[in-house]
């Protein structure tokens, strides 16, 4: 009996409520594209990339909560350190255009 | 019995208050991205509102899972997101300085 | 004598224009933009600022200086632990490229080239490929078929034989050619009088504004990095 | 992993229930990221945007519970692709050009769209999501065989990892082989004998 089973009100577990709640992630982070397509900079967009990369490492972590599966925070772990390296790669790849790699 | 059941609840719905605060600042992050004016000052927003709002759903993660063995994992996670989180913002805001980009003044009407 | 001091005269006009023009930009644009003319009234964006070469991030260094014993770790963690979680000799590898790639953004890619030596790369590559073939092809030559665990002279054969071939096979390939691709892809193609140098490609690609700021750029770019680059590396790995 | 979906019911009805919020959500994220990727004018724009279209990706493998494929979609296409295609940028020259977003041509937009509502028409006859009598699931002389024997036979847990190292193991060995000549063809392509 893990937490995610307790029941929270009106037949919903704290598992649905998780669920929910990482599509409420997943929404903000289609508003977030906004940004990343209309710039009007590089700059803009890779930063809009990494706030979603943000989001979507919370969107793993709590869908392996949700699901009772925390293996899947190895996936949030890996991804959160390759949003890293893709935020500092492309914003120096944005200086003079690679001039500066 | 009513002991472990009256901590279940409590950590039931501390999960939901920590999810509800992760997700207040990461929409205030968001429009924050959306609404500001220029690369510094959204940058500031993805560096401050963002790292606390996925600091406040790791932690709702990090209880629910528990504290020991995959716990852990989620509270390295956190320190994670909270070394490299800012450092990108910085590397982004730093990367549009040597760009040139000018920063949002009064009076300018870029959105 | 009137010739010369005509010619000190049209490069005081010059001057004289270029410093109006700069001075007139800002008031439309900020005098930003990469094809702006240079400024010089002393804001951090004036031509002193921008005359200076891209030097490398002192808190991106820092940063990534903590964060890749982690990451590294941890990609060893994620090869090690194919056989009861999520990955494997593949994703690990491509984490531990990963943090290379980190150092590289970090301290600068010539700095990381001169750091990890080519014999490394292709030692890793190599030797994946040899040990993956070898612990094939041993079965085969005790009379089994190719893979066929059981027959490694090992204990726990079938245990060990597979994570020889995730770990010391799979993993330690990926790891090698990722870094291989991202080293020649960085120093692009190679043609007598092609692309060989940085120099040459920098003329190319850069939009000749300050062309002869660039090469400055790069050798001091190189100074600088490379104490603090492989040193900071070799305490970061463990 | 297994006995974790299994006791779940294989995505059974109270999953199935909420599965519409995020999976509509990730799948909206998805197909505009997708989207925005082939009509981006600028290629810097297109690499950074497919960025974000693997991070939508790994968290849609996640929720269906294919934790290996999205580690491989982490791993692979938001780090080492996103790099790599930025190395080749710098490489290449940059075409000057005013518009943000390619041009359409209706007629092959218009041949793609009738192939895709001609496609569209034979999902009908897929099995639903992780329904228990999907042949994927539910064959048992293959799929079901693994899930029961991987351990007896091959002592890890990990079923994907048996099948990849001990099952189907020689393809696996063509696979990293595959990899290693990919690295010595981008040698011999751009000219080089050393990587470093």
């Amino acid at each position: 009996m893990s937490l995610v089973d307790a029941s929270l009100a009106a037949g919903y577990t704290l598992g649905d409520f998780l669920l929910v709640a990482a599509a409420g992630f997943a929404v903000l982070a289609v508003g977030m594209l906004y940004r990343a397509v209309v710039g009007p900079t590089m700059q803009d967009r890779v930063l809009a990339v990494n706030v979603l990369g943000t989001n979507t490492v919370v969107i793993l972590a709590i869908l392996g909560a949700a699901l009772g599966e925390p293996t899947f925070l190895d996936i949030a772990l890996v991804y959160a350190l390759l949003n890293f390296l893709m935020a500092i790669a492309i914003s120096k790849f944005t200086v003079e255009r690679g001039g500066v790699l | 019995m009513t002991a472990a059941a009256a901590t279940e609840t409590a950590r039931v719905w501390l999960v939901v208050a920590l999810t509800l605060l992760g997700l207040f600042f990461s929409f205030v992050s968001m429009v924050g991205v959306l609404r500001l004016p220029d690369v510094y000052s959204r940058a500031h927003t993805a560096s401050q509102a963002d790292t606390l709002g996925a600091g406040f759903g790791l932690a709702a993660v990090a209880i629910t899972v528990g504290l020991a063995g995959a716990g852990f994992k989620s509270v390295l996670l956190l320190f994670f997101i909270f070394v490299t989180n800012p450092t990108a913002a910085h590397a982004i805001a730093r990367a549009a300085f040597e760009e040139g980009i000018v920063p949002w003044i009064e009076g300018d009407d870029r959105r | 004598m009137s010739g010369s001091d005509s010619g000190v005269d049209t490069d005081a006009a010059d001057t004289d224009a270029a410093d109006t023009d700069a001075v007139s930009k800002p008031a439309t644009d900020g005098g930003f933009g990469r094809d702006r003319p240079p400024r010089s009234d002393g804001r951090l964006d004036s031509e002193r600022r921008q005359g200076t070469p891209y030097t490398e991030s002192q808190v991106i260094m820092s940063t990534v200086k903590i964060v890749t014993p982690f990451a590294f770790t941890y990609g060893l963690f994620v090869t090690f632990h194919g056989g009861g979680s999520p990955g494997g000799g593949f994703q690990g590898g491509a984490i531990v490229a990963a943090v290379v790639f980190m150092i590289a953004f970090a301290f600068g890619i010539e700095a990381t080239r001169q750091w990890l030596a080519n014999t490394v790369v292709v030692a890793l590559a190599v030797g994946g490929a040899l040990v993956f073939a070898g612990i094939g092809l041993v079965p085969v030559a005790l009379g089994g078929a190719f893979l066929q665990y059981e027959l490694l002279p090992i204990p726990d054969p079938v245990k060990y034989g597979m994570e020889g071939v995730e770990i010391l096979g799979i993993g330690t390939i990926v790891a090698g050619v990722l870094m291989g691709l991202f080293f020649v892809l960085a120093k692009g193609f190679s043609d007598a009088g092609g692309f060989a140098d940085a120099d040459a490609f920098d003329d190319e690609v850069g939009d000749g504004t300050d062309g002869d700021g660039e090469p400055t750029d790069a050798e001091s770019l190189d100074g600088e990095s490379n104490p603090g680059g492989p040193a900071a590396a070799d305490g970061g790995e463990p | 992993m297994t006995g974790a979906l299994a006791s779940a019911g294989p995505l059974g009805a109270p999953v199935v229930a909420q599965v519409t919020a995020i999976e509509a959500s990730l799948f909206v994220f998805v197909v505009l990221t997708a989207l925005f990727t082939a009509l981006a004018r600028d290629v810097l724009a297109a690499v950074i945007i497919f960025g974000a279209y693997s991070l939508g990706m790994a968290a849609l493998y996640t929720f269906y519970r294919a934790p290996d494929v999205a580690m491989t979609e982490a791993a692979i296409s938001a780090g080492v692709t996103t790099v790599l295609l930025l190395l080749t940028l710098a490489k290449t020259t940059r075409l000057d050009h005013e518009a943000a977003f390619e041009s359409v041509n209706l007629p092959a937009a218009g041949a793609a769209g009738l192939l895709f509502a001609g496609l569209m028409l034979t999902m009908g006859d897929i099995p639903a999501v992780g329904s228990a009598d999907a042949p994927i699931w539910s064959n048992p002389d293959v799929t079901q065989w693994y899930i029961a024997e991987t351990y007896a036979e091959t002592h890890v847990e990990n079923t994907v990892m048996a099948v990849l190292a001990a099952f189907r193991g020689f393809d696996t060995f063509g696979e990293a082989v595959v990899v290693f000549a990919a690295g010595i063809a981008a040698l011999i392509v751009l000219h080089r004998e050393v990587f470093a």
